[in-house]
């Protein structure tokens, strides 16, 4: 049986300078798979890639058994990709409310964004507020937020963490091992600990190309990890 | 509350830059030519240089005084260039400095009969000065940096305005403008159209392109330059914003000023057209069919497109405008740096105050590579 | 081609500068193909001293930077003889310096205008406030009443004509209620329209130019002033410009100028050069006065005069001759120059819309003097 | 008394026109960040339109309603050949559209010979009241103006079309990755923008006549007007094209036109300077 | 005698008290920790130090000098040296010219036009590059760097105008605990001539690195001390344990 999402011998880059060379990954249908790698190492790369915000320069992506890497980012998304990016990740001029009103364009729950607000109880006070004017931890909550409106089936999470506030890092872990039940989680993350415990397999990535790979615990212990990671 | 409303405004625009503006560069960055390497932008000033100073034996006499008005058209156009080519400042109201400084010296010689060329240029470029340094004063300077959009916008209705006053205006001449100005002189020596006024613009083009050029190469280019990124992240630095943007508007009001007492002399006559919006248009398109950014594009941009519409207003002369338009949307649409990108790469284009690249970057690539082994366990 | 007698001399040129393109193109295509029938004309006739007429037309393009550089094209590439153009005041004043004081060539001016131009080797074959007004506007108070209003584009032309005009409404027991300048491109007059309408104007002596005339005597029609009897004149409306309005909010205007199409009608010699120029030029661009077509002709056969009776083409030897050159036939009728003076005297006719055509009610006794310089 | 009121619908009526020409620039500015230097030119094509069924023998309404619709149209295609390739640098944006404004302004000149050409309205003759007379078809044009403002308010409150397409405007890769489709918005809005200019020509050309330049000279005293209402919204713009028209309309009653003139432009600058974001910041629809 | 004294900060945004009372003092030589939950003010505070945003109420003293009205420029000019949380290179210049900017930053107009700084620069923007392992790349533009890439790069144009008080909010964002130890050791030196002010959530970083602590709690210092008192404090223990 083929992957949910399935990646060979994928190569994409910026202008003329390539960045991934060669990547082949599997994501199942379920279940959560970290990408981790130092500073970069293309991993942010792979998540555009995946998504469609870089052309594929050669190799094939498939998602839910079809060849995806000539759609348009908008068409990838509506067949159920979800993707939090690493900078840039909210509408800075648009009120909180709107970028959740945007999450939810697609979305049939009606409650789907007071769902959202009981995760993140610190955005129900933000409503009306510019994105843009949020502190970094609240933007990274709301672009969860707005990516998890979609009903994705597949979420793309680069970075999710990052300034976030430890006792909040908790709770959206938690959040994503229960969502790894239902969907495939990608998770780019920097927090060894919390990556692996969302995540039963994953990959490290070294200056492009897939070093390691393996199931999570395994990976952890594996003596070659420290040295992909380390700067 | 405007205050608070403000700080916002300030907030979204300096911490998060925008997405969009993330795409513009990235858009940028994929364009980017590598040709790096060999350095063109030499070769090209040198070509244009010595065409420059043979035309005349080539031209014929009128061809001659086509190619003087356009020389002191390349001049304006220089001074466009140096504040929003290298600045980012988006003067889109710079004909208001060559026009005023046009009437300045054309009143000169109507009213007091001085036309003696070290008092009329001088002053020419005193008036482009002194209303850049107002103009600029009044919209680029204060506390909160002005947007772009507010900048082009803001300079271009100035220059609106200041068309409309002279039109208005009759101790100016009103719609007639003010016609039959006497010659240029120096002593007894008169200035009138044809070879002598061609080596005199083309010496003070060469020189005034060579001080830009060196002001733009030197470590306050960089300035500049940083000024155009992000003005508020530079402040941060330490940069006086303020007075880098009043400098080099004020320089460029001073060059758009030298131009319009060259421009008014030699086409004997100064009209509202000349403050207003459609030559403050042409001099943002000579820049941009060049190549903003470089010095030399700008003049490249001013003489290709005078000659191009001197040429189709001769041979396609019902339809001339039309096909004008054509052209500039073509270019503008499928080379948006200008013509010069046609030989030149992105990296120089933009420019880099590195000393030395090509030897400093082979040899810290060793000693990155030692530092990586190092930093391996 | 016709044998030339002086063949070897070459050809005489002739240079036309005007407005082909941009705003006022409409014009300045009517004058190039007046200039183009007139040199056939003469060329088919033989030519001038036995040479053939070369024609040169330049664009203007209604932009006098670019009007300068094509007229230096003219004088120095092409080295033409004489150059005639010119529609607005502000392309005379830019062009003429470059033909005349630079360029060493003589130059006709074929509009009517403010009058004051008094360059010497500038002749202008147009009609001059004098023309237009002393007879126009005795005829509108009687036709009209006393009370006048000189609303105004703001440029030369309107300032310099209301001068005139004021006097001779003046001297003639009328009084002027009010006289205001717009910007050129205005096109809302409502303000205006309510200074009118409240003072009670009788005649509304117009020199508000399009785009604003147009917007600007709908409101007048639409305020009731034309149904309350009041009187429209503008001196510069002719055959181009009543499409502008619909008849019926014009209807009454009153013009004068030193030609109408309708005169085809009284005067053979009109519908000769009305009838052969829509044969050759059957487009859009009218053979009309307030164009300069008209001044366009009469200063090309004027001219045509003037190089017969000098025998050369040089400039001092032709504006000697010119000085004093007339003709006897052109359109309205004959014309000469005023010897010393590089005016013309020509006939002028009144002419007033009536339901989208003009008729004519009046008509001046001889050749009215130009009176300038 | 009826002076007073005959002045007061006038500098409205003047005001609505302006508001008209201003609606889609301002959507295409607050909207899609590009300042429509050929939006004149819209407005001409949709005169011209008016113009062409007139001049063919059709009823002037069927061209009123038609012209929004061509234009449209071809905003449409311009926005996915041309103005597509812009968004990433407003400045060249400018540019471009001016090159593409002069190109369809010279062709219409060309068309039309460069003469002013008359075209009636559909509603013609004034309304008397009593002793005053008001223009028939400027009351209409302020009445749909009215309805047309209404119209887009509710297009852009109560549809998410709004949101969508600030959202792309915003961030339009972020947008993508919340599966909208950037370049349908970008189209859709360009051509809606383009139709409202398209409507704006015909609706004014029997109070101005058909020539070649009458876009064009709306087009600054449009871009103040943004400026001065604060791009980034509907609302904003189109209070400040109010206000610009208004004022132009206001002041001759009050002063020599020509220093009027040149006043407006410079009370709208200095407002701007003191008031960055307009008299109704970026807020809201 | 304190370096830095900010006292009674507060800043309103609209209906939001995002800063309520804060204060924070840096001796000389220190390296000071701020923390705290998201949206507690710690951004807010670091704004209102550097003269990104007015406070509202409060006084800044730097060096003895009351710089509450200073504008960015001038404090800079002080000697105060901001990187924002969110990173704001300049895209279009090489990773040298970003260097270079950040050094030439106070040199007179004089010595700009006439480049005569240029040359003794240079070694020291090849030193920073190295040290911050981005010498390899020195002649790409900063846009074509990845996040974690230009975060360095932004500590390294922080670092490089020689600053008295150096203000780093979230430096380490981005970067995996390897990365942060390297970041940790490049500070370390620094600390001979210079205080610093860093925010960070991570907390084992925090300790290794700084010698006291501010905390804050919806815009109030909830605490502030040496990292051991800090570590003891009661309602600091109690605020981590709450959920945010
Ligand atoms: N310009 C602004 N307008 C309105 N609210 C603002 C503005 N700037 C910040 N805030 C609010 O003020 C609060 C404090 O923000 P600040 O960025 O200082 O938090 P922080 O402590 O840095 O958080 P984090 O750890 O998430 O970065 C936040 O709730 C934020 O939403
Ligand atoms: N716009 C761009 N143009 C050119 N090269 C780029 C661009 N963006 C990133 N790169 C390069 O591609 C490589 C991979 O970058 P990427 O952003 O994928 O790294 P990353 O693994 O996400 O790193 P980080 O942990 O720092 O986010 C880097 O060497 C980077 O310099
Ligand atoms: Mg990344
Ligand atoms: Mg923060």
């Amino acid at each position: 049986m083929p992957e949910f999402l399935d990646i060979k011998h994928l190569d994409a880059g910026y202008g003329r300078s390539q960045v991934l060379f060669d990547v082949t990954l599997g994501i199942p249908w379920r279940g959560g798979v970290a990408v981790l790698g130092r500073n970069g190492a293309g991993k942010t790369t792979l998540m555009k890639t995946i998504v469609g915000e870089l052309p594929a320069w050669k190799g094939e992506v498939a998602f839910d058994g079809r060849d995806i890497s000539r759609r348009a980012t908008q068409e990838r998304v509506r067949a159920g990709i979800g993707y939090v990016p690493q900078e840039h990740s909210v509408f800075a001029r648009l009120s909180v409310r709107d970028n959740l009103a945007v999450g939810s364009l697609a979305s049939k729950k009606d409650d789907a964004v007071d769902h959202v607000l009981t995760i993140f109880p610190k955005l129900g006070q933000r409503l009306d507020q510019p994105a843009g004017t949020l502190s970094g931890g609240e933007r990274k909550m709301l672009a969860i937020g707005r990516a998890m409106l979609g009903d994705p089936k597949l979420l793309l999470l680069d970075e999710p963490t990052e300034g976030v506030w430890i006792g909040v890092i908790e709770e959206i872990t938690e959040r994503l091992i229960e969502l790894a039940k239902s969907i495939a989680v990608i998770i780019v993350e920097q927090h060894l600990d919390l990556a692996l415990r969302v995540a039963d397999y994953a990959y490290v990535l070294d200056r492009g190309r897939v070093a390691l790979q393996g199931q999570a615990n395994d990976v952890r212990v594996n003596p070659e990890l420290m040295r992909y990671l380390a700067p | 509350m405007p205050k608070s409303m403000t700080v916002v405004r300030e907030a979204i625009a300096g911490d998060e830059a925008d997405g969009a503006m993330a795409e513009r560069v990235a858009a940028g960055q994929a364009k980017e030519q590598v040709k790096a390497g060999r350095k063109v932008l030499p070769i090209v000033e040198g070509v244009v240089l010595v065409a420059a100073l043979l035309a005349p034996l080539v031209l014929q006499d009128y061809l001659t005084v086509f190619a003087t008005r356009v020389i002191i058209l390349a001049l304006f156009a220089l001074s466009f260039d140096l504040v929003w080519g290298y600045a980012g400042i988006m003067s889109f109201g710079q004909a208001l400095f060559f026009g005023s400084a046009g009437y300045g010296v054309a009143l000169l010689a109507r009213d007091l009969d001085i036309t003696n060329i070290f008092v009329v240029l001088p002053a020419g470029t005193l008036i482009g000065l002194t209303f850049a340094l107002l103009l600029g004063g009044f919209l680029l300077l204060g506390r909160h940096p002005s947007s772009v959009i507010f900048v082009s916008l803001g300079t271009l209705t100035g220059s609106y305005a200041a068309d409309r006053l002279a039109r208005g205006w009759y101790y100016l001449g009103g719609q007639n403008g003010i016609p039959s100005i006497a010659p240029m002189s120096l002593g007894g020596y008169e200035f009138t159209e044809g070879p002598a006024f061609y080596y005199l613009v083309l010496g003070i083009l060469v020189v005034v392109y060579l001080l830009c050029r060196f002001l733009v190469r030197s470590q306050f280019g960089l300035a500049l330059a940083g000024l155009r990124e992000n003005e508020q992240r530079i402040a941060f630095f330490g940069y006086k914003v303020q007075h880098l943007k009043a400098i080099i508007f004020a320089i460029g009001g001073a060059i758009a000023g030298l131009a319009g007492s060259l421009y008014a002399f030699h086409e004997g006559f100064v009209w509202p057209n000349m403050v207003g919006v459609v030559v403050s248009t042409q001099v943002v398109l000579y820049v941009l069919f060049g190549g903003s950014g470089t010095l030399i594009g700008a003049v490249i941009g001013a003489v290709i497109v005078e000659g191009v519409s001197f040429w189709l207003s001769d041979n396609y002369r019902e339809i001339w405008p039309i096909i004008l338009g054509l052209l500039l949307l073509l270019v503008i649409l499928f080379r948006p740096l200008g013509l010069i990108s046609f030989v030149l790469g992105e990296r120089e284009r933009v420019g880099s105050f590195g000393a030395k690249p090509k030897e400093t970057v082979k040899r810290t690539e060793k000693q990155t590579e030692k530092e990586k082994r190092n930093a391996a366990p | 081609p016709a044998p030339w007698a002086n063949a070897a001399e070459g050809p005489i040129k002739v240079g036309i500068a005007t407005d082909l393109t941009g705003p006022i193109a409409y014009a300045g295509n009517a004058d190039a193909n007046v200039a183009k029938m007139v040199i056939k004309e003469i060329n088919t006739a033989g030519g001038l001293l036995g040479r053939p007429l070369e024609l040169y037309i330049e664009d203007t393009a209604s932009n006098e930077s670019v009007a300068v550089g094509n007229v230096r094209k003219l004088i120095q590439r092409d080295k033409v003889d004489m150059v005639l153009g010119g529609i607005t005041s502000s392309m005379r004043n830019a062009i003429k310096d470059p033909i005349v004081a630079r360029g060493k060539t003589l130059y006709i001016y074929p509009q009517l205008y403010e009058g004051k131009e008094c360059t010497p080797y500038l002749f202008c074959t147009g009609p001059t406030p004098a023309q237009q007004c002393d007879e126009f506007i005795p005829w509108l108070i009687k036709n009209g009443g006393k009370k006048f209003a000189l609303p105004s584009a703001n440029y030369v032309w309107p300032h310099t004509l209301n001068v005139y005009a004021r006097k001779v409404i003046e001297a003639n027991g009328g009084e002027v209620v009010f006289e205001e300048y717009y910007p050129l491109d205005q096109i809302d007059f409502s303000s205006t329209v309510n200074r009118i309408i409240s003072n009670k104007v009788d005649v509304v002596f117009n020199t508000v130019i399009p785009p604003g005339v147009g917007p600007f005597f709908k409101q007048l029609y639409e305020a009731g002033f034309l149904k309350n009897g009041g009187r429209l004149a503008c001196v510069y409306y002719d055959e181009n410009t009543l499409n502008i309005n619909q008849a019926a909010e014009i209807e009454g205007l009153a013009s004068c100028l030193d030609y109408f199409k309708v005169l085809t009608k009284e005067n053979p010699f009109d519908a000769k050069i009305q009838a052969a120029y829509e044969k050759d030029f059957p487009g859009n661009f009218l053979f009309a006065a307030g164009s300069a077509a008209t001044g366009t002709y009469r200063g090309l056969k004027l001219w045509e005069a003037a190089v017969k009776e000098a025998g050369k083409v040089d400039r001092d030897s032709v504006a000697a001759t010119l000085d004093h050159a007339k003709i006897a036939e052109g359109p309205g009728g004959p014309a000469e120059m005023v010897p010393g003076k590089r005016h013309c005297k020509m006939k002028m006719y009144t002419a007033v819309a009536k339901g989208g055509n003009y008729e004519i009610v009046g008509r001046s006794d001889g050749l009215v003097d130009p009176k300038e310089c | 008394m009826a002076n007073a009121f005959v002045a007061a619908f006038e500098i409205l009526s003047f005001g609505a026109i302006i508001v008209l020409i201003v609606l889609g620039l301002g959507i295409i500015a607050s909207m899609m960040g590009i300042f429509n230097f050929a939006q004149g030119e819209f407005v001409l094509l949709g005169a011209y339109i008016t113009y062409l069924a007139y001049a063919k023998g059709l009823p002037i309404w069927a061209g009123m309603v038609a012209a929004p619709f061509v234009v449209g149209a071809l905003g449409f295609v311009l926005e996915a050949l041309i103005i597509r390739r812009f968004y990433a640098a407003p400045i060249v944006a400018m540019l471009g559209t001016y090159a593409l404004g002069l190109i369809i302004r010279e062709s219409v000149r060309g068309l039309i010979g460069g003469f002013y050409l008359t075209v009636p309205e559909p509603i013609g003759g004034s309304i008397d009241i009593g002793a005053m007379h008001i223009s028939a078809w400027r009351f209409t044009i302020i009445v749909i103006t009215l309805l047309v403002m209404a119209g887009c308010y509710l297009l852009l409150s109560r549809t998410s079309f709004g949101l969508r397409m600030r959202a792309t405007l915003e961030n339009p890769s972020l947008a993508r990755a919340s599966g909208i489709s950037t370049p349908l918005m970008y189209g859709a809005t360009f051509a809606f923008g383009s139709a409202l200019a398209g409507l704006a020509g015909a609706l004014i050309v029997p109070v101005f006549s058909l020539y070649a330049d009458l876009g064009l000279r709306f087009l600054i005293q449009g871009f103040v007007a943004v400026m001065v209402g604060g791009v980034g919204s509907f609302i904003g713009p189109v209070a400040g094209a109010g206000v610009i028209g208004t004022l132009s309309a206001a002041l001759p009653w009050v002063m020599a036109p020509v220093v009027a003139d040149v006043l407006v432009f410079v009370l709208a600058i200095v407002f701007i300077k003191f008031r960055p974001q307009g008299l109704i910041a970026g807020k809201g629809v | 005698m304190p370096l830095l004294e900010a006292a009674d900060i507060k800043k309103i945004f609209g209906k939001l008290t995002a800063l309520d009372g804060a204060a924070l003092t840096v001796g000389e030589n220190e390296f000071h920790g701020l923390i705290g939950p998201n949206g507690s003010g710690k951004s807010t505070l670091m704004k209102c130090i550097a003269g990104a945003e007015v406070p509202t109420q409060g006084k800044v003293s730097f060096i003895n000098t009351d710089i509450t009205a200073f504008t960015p420029t001038e404090r800079a000019r002080a000697g105060m040296s901001l990187k924002f949380q969110i990173t704001s290179v300049l895209p279009t210049l090489t990773l040298y010219d970003n260097i270079l900017l950040a050094l030439q930053a106070q040199s007179s107009l004089f010595d700009l036009v006439f480049s005569r700084t240029r040359d003794a620069l240079h070694d020291q923007v090849m030193t920073m590059l190295t040290q911050f392992r981005l010498a390899d790349r020195a002649f790409d533009a900063a846009a074509a760097l990845s996040h974690g890439q230009q975060q360095w790069l932004e500590i390294a144009m922080a670092l490089a105008g020689k600053p008295k008080l150096l203000l780093l909010d979230e430096p380490t964002g981005g970067m995996s605990l390897e990365e942060r130890r390297v970041t940790g050791e490049l500070l370390q030196p620094i600390k001979k001539h210079c205080s610093l002010v860093i925010v960070e959530h991570d907390l084992d970083f925090i300790r290794d690195i700084c010698d006291r602590l501010t905390v804050l709690d919806q815009g109030k210092v909830l605490a502030s001390g040496t990292v051991s008192e800090i570590q003891a404090n009661k309602s600091v223990q109690e605020i981590y344990l709450r959920r945010a």
